[in-house]
């Protein structure tokens, strides 16, 4: 964990955050090692690698073969050597050849040998939609790695959680899934790149907002969208909490479970599709947990059950305010169901 | 248990048992030059009508790739990929193909699609933000633009596989890039056609680059076309730029495939003139001394000289070409300027044949949320 | 649909039950085709498919190589060609490699086409644990399928159910995921090859047993577990009713809500891990809809969020009937929480 | 746009401009016939010590897979994956590493862990029930059994890479099956290895069946060796079945890994004399003539021939070899016969450093449901 005395903030976008949380750690720790498709000579497909060949050389961070198994699964080879290698995947979508690898043997590899050989990957993917990308460049694939056991499943909605969280999970000794979410690359804040704040320890999840009436669980790509709901309900009366959870793999129970009892209500936001995606866990967990301060059953507003759709109909897939909103009705519903 | 105990060892100072050559990997070895016609004396031999045919279907994808490259400019697309100095390629691999065959285009091969008959707005459709394939793949059988990269090569293999059970004359032309042959789905394909002896060729364009990475962090081998003989079928070298050089090797590798002869692995060395796609910045990993050397070997030029000198190609016939592919630009100009207006509610027709109960329930609800809206 | 008059029934294995189904479908249309590792020669390493090659030829019921993407990616294209194939994986962890033909081509070709290119393609995949398997060879991978849209998960618990819901499988328009648990392989029961029931569309949960003091809610290996459950509740004075699930994609809410309804309580019970698998989703999905008529909260019974354990150690990890109990008792609780 | 327009374009009759051969593919092919030592007159040039050396680890070998074998018989092994009849290529391996390189053996080849050093009963953890990997793989340099076939040649790469990166004398040897050839994995593992020049070794055993598929049914290459030339890397093909062979061409190909010369692919052709697994029939897939001719080119006949031919090996030194081998086997049996006792809470204490909330409510569960267990 590293602390740094907070210095003069200046406007900086989460891409640029991202970029700075891997030059750090590479400059700290001579064993991380950034791989991937065009991350060297072109700095990514979204620039997030921009500069560290120059700085660092082709060894550190290298342009890879295309091949995603090949990429994590020499990763691997890599891990087992002691280095802690930083994967990139170049769109959500594009992990799935390596799937194989990751929940075979990245997941595994420290359970199999009784913690003599742990697996400190890194695998970066950009996910979600709202970029107007192509089929197969908008997919929201956390579902996939939060059942796989083994894996930290981690996701920053803040320029300065892009840095920390970044920090934290390429110095976690185990592998996490690092999803960021691609339609905040270019969102800004007031952030300090000499200057980062304290990198916590991924498993904690945060209120971005207090609130009484209701509170929003969400994550990522969708934190803004929840913010956004959350100020639009005053008008209606509501007062919503926000949590943002950050952290998938861990949970934090402790953080949910208060705001829920405290406030008695709860949607579950994200953009995943519904059936089988993070918020029936989530919805599922917290009705186990907080049944007797429950005033309604936890609800959820997620991606419909349909593959990615089409970026002119995305919007309509996508959980914007008034399906929040919507939602947030519903939790006064009492009725004979 | 020494050997003793294992009844029957004795001695053999012979090749082990099952062990025979199984096959002569020489005639599957490429030759050491990439193929080429044009400018050898070979072209001689040439069907001048279909030298004129490829020769305008050259210019038309040209400036298909131009006129496709300024609706990104305009907005009406939100992506391209360029086949600019690619048409060679993207036209024989058309081209060589019966009516009854199969293409299988990755993402870049709009221009392939097109050149075998998909409406270019249809072909289009991926990269403006509309449907994912907007033309039925069975009208032309053209398989949709494969994004995840060398997926469908498989899918070549199969329906290849398929069509040949069944006893009917289909052969399947699967396209993919240079980067692509280093995915683990390349090498599947190419190893479920050869033990099936199915009816598919292979054509790797190798345009030099994936994205930035340079063919040289891409692969160590001789040539693409080396590969081929790890799988026991031929691998073809050919100048890709060299339309009838590669028309020929495609044909020869179609003819042999609906003859029962099984895959062929074909490269065609080419060049992506343009940017990986408008989003990208080619500066940041070539330089232009490169791109220079490669407008000097254009395909169009290369056949435009031949035919030319050959007596073939009047100015006549290269205004004739020039204005045929004005008016196919000026059609996909005007139509892509059109809105094209999508339903919503169509998100859920096509999951399933039939929407499951949950889909229905969510169908219901943004049925509402657009009256709603409608209404307010 | 078929139906066909019951004939005497005699004892069958679900192995069986399953073999005589791909029989019966290929035989009754020539577009249905075998395809796997060692599914012909041999018959498969559980002689699911024996028999096949020898009756309908190599071309129909074929030795691939040993390759799960390909397998299913050439699959793709022949169904493209209008074939109905039927893919073995040989075993759940296997099927991994073939995730991004499945994600990306399988689920997904129908909608990309706006329904002009369907992908009638059946995937078996023998799943689950209790059989002593070596590592990768006891996963319950249902999480990943059941969050694709595009696909239909099933999976059988009944040597009639494993005929039936094959069938419909194959004739399924639709991809489907087929999920044979392998440790009910040698189960049997009475019924008959000759005259096998009503083939039934897929998508409907059935009631095994009825009861009133709580639902149980299953599918596929743990059905049998549920029904020795129920009946060891009985000495406790629990009257416990349980549902086989048989598909979870389409879910039949209609049937599990019914239910529940009833009972005003529920536990979800599955091998699969507890976190982000089913269970979370089906707990969310009766809270939602039967928040009113719930005693407690829904409750899980699930395999650990760990890699699948060592055999010698499985028994500890694999839902069994104390632990099914326990919650059960746990449904009572009204507590201060 | 004609052609005209694209500036700089111009007719030129040569090879396109980037392109030029890229390496001689002929070093890379293997040679026609499986390379031998044995009964060639090449084994005068032999170590006499290391063969002799190596006699003995066959024979020891053969015991060890008859122990295992027996051990399944009396349930003491779930299940045993028999490399009987491939001893020359599981100790060839083991013996062509230095102390300090690494093995990444497939499901199959617990004997070249063993021979490597790896405890006989370690190694056999996974196959009883036991936890999957039995030994510290820092320990012995060596990787884990690999299940999923083929997905251990990438992390050998990895490995191999990662040691030359931080300059260490590494070199990496990873073994696979003729099945496992066909797998994506493998194509993707040679090829970064290719393109990295990463010290690695690929050694296939091709032992002619993946369980019941026999080769025909994998490749139609002319041998697995020659998918070697389109990675880039040469392909040796060597009678599996012949140590010294085998032993030579992997301390070639060690060689050349350690002096920076980059990967070799090594095909060893030999027969899996036992079935599959002990759950295997094999009569259901191979007949009993095949068998036998492989029987009569058993790996320890070859070598004892030639040993004794040559007057390297006496009736005592088999004799040592034999008690030497008896002696483990006695070991094994007799350690294998003590129930383990596995720590139920272990279950939680590996998946992550530290267990999560989560993990660590699931312990507490288990932990008062023994202690009700042992209460009651
Ligand atoms: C499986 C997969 N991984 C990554 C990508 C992202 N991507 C799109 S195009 C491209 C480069 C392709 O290079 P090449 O195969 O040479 O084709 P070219 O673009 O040159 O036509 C990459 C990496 C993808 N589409 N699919
Ligand atoms: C990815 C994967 N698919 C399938 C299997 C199941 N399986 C285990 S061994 C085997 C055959 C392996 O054949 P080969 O590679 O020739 O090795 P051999 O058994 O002959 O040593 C198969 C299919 C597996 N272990 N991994
Ligand atoms: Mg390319
Ligand atoms: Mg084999």
């Amino acid at each position: 964990m590293t602390t740094v005395a907070q210095k003069a903030a200046k406007p900086a976008t989460m891409a640029q955050a991202l970029g700075r949380a891997l030059r750090d750690a590479m400059a700290e720790d001579p064993t991380v090692h950034v791989m991937g498709e065009d991350v060297g000579t072109l700095g990514g497909v979204f620039r997030i690698t921009d500069g560290l060949t120059k700085e660092f050389g082709e060894d550190r961070c290298t342009d890879t073969p295309l091949a995603e198994a090949g990429i994590l699964g020499t990763a691997v080879g890599m891990a087992m050597y002691g280095l802690r290698p930083v994967v990139e995947m170049q769109f959500d979508a594009f992990a799935y050849p390596a799937f194989e690898q990751l929940i075979s043997h990245v997941a595994r590899m420290r359970n199999r040998t009784r913690g003599a050989m742990p697996l400190p990957i890194t695998v970066r993917v950009p996910y979600g939609g709202g970029i107007g990308g192509v089929e197969h460049h908008s997919d929201s694939s956390e579902a996939y790695y939060i059942a796989t056991p083994g894996l930290h499943v981690v996701t920053p909605a803040t320029v300065e959680d892009a840095y920390g969280l970044l920090r934290a999970s390429i110095a976690s000794d185990d592998p996490v899934v690092f999803l960021e979410p691609k339609r905040l690359y270019w969102s800004k804040a007031e952030w300090s790149p000499d200057a980062p704040a304290a990198v916590e320890p991924i498993g904690r999840a945060v209120v971005r907002r207090t609130g009484r009436s209701a509170t929003l669980i969400t994550y990522g790509p969708s934190l803004p969208v929840c913010m956004e709901a959350a100020e639009a309900a005053r008008t209606e009366g509501w007062d919503l909490e926000v949590v943002d959870l950050r952290s998938l793999v861990p949970f934090d129970d402790e953080t949910v479970c208060a705001s829920v009892r405290r406030t008695g209500r709860a949607v579950v936001v994200h953009e995943s599709g519904g059936f089988g995606g993070p918020g029936g866990e989530i919805a599922a967990r917290i009705t186990e947990r907080c049944f007797h301060h429950l005033e309604a059953p936890v609800l959820r507003v997620a991606g419909f059950d349909i593959p990615y759709p089409p970026p002119m109909l995305e919007r309509h897939h996508l959980p914007g305010v008034d399906r929040i909103l919507d939602a947030v009705a519903r939790l006064q519903w009492e009725a004979e169901n | 248990m020494t050997v003793q105990e294992l009844p029957g060892a004795s001695y053999r100072p012979s090749p082990p048992p099952a062990w025979k050559p199984r096959t002569d990997p020489e005639p599957l070895l490429p030759d050491r030059e990439p193929y080429r016609v044009l400018g050898t004396g070979a072209a001689a031999r040439f069907d001048g009508a279909l030298a004129v045919r490829l020769h305008a279907e050259l210019v038309r994808g040209r400036r298909y790739n131009a006129q496709a490259t300024a609706l990104t400019k305009q907005g009406r697309l939100a992506v391209y990929p360029s086949s600019t100095g690619q048409e060679a390629c993207e036209v024989a691999a058309a081209v060589a193909l019966q009516d009854q065959d199969w293409l299988f285009p990755s993402y870049r091969d709009t221009l392939a699609a097109v050149a075998r008959g998909v409406d270019p707005v249809q072909a289009l459709t991926l990269l403006r933000g509309d449907w994912h394939s907007g033309y039925d793949p069975r009208e032309h059988r053209v398989a949709p633009l494969s994004t995840p990269l060398a997926t469908q090569l498989p899918h070549a293999v199969g329906l290849a596989h398929a069509a040949r059970l069944k006893g009917d004359d289909v052969v399947a032309l699967a396209m993919v890039g240079d980067g692509g042959t280093s995915e683990g789905d390349f090498h599947e394909a190419l190893n479920f056609a050869a033990v099936w002896k199915a009816p598919v060729v292979f054509l790797v364009q190798n345009n030099g680059f994936a994205i930035s990475v340079p063919l040289a962090k891409q692969t160590a081998a001789p040539s693409l076309a080396h590969k081929a003989v790890g799988y026991g079928m031929p691998g073809r070298l050919v100048d890709g730029n060299d339309v009838l050089a590669v028309h020929e090797v495609l044909t020869d590798a179609v003819r042999r495939a609906r003859a029962g002869g099984g895959p062929t692995l074909v490269e065609a060395v080419t060049y992506r003139i343009d940017a990986h796609t408008n989003a990208d910045d080619a500066t940041r990993y070539r330089g232009d001394t490169e791109v220079a050397a490669w407008r000097e070997h254009d395909p169009i030029a290369l056949l435009e000289h031949e035919l030319t000198g050959r007596g073939l190609l009047d100015e006549g016939a290269v205004r004739a070409a020039k204005d045929a592919a004005e008016e196919m630009a000026a059609g996909l100009r005007e139509r892509m300027n059109a809105d094209p207006v999508l339903d919503p509610m169509e998100l859920f027709a096509h999951v399933y044949a039939e929407p499951t109960p949950q889909l229905r329930e969510q169908r219901a609800m943004l049925r509402a949320e657009l009256d709603a809206e409608a209404g307010a």
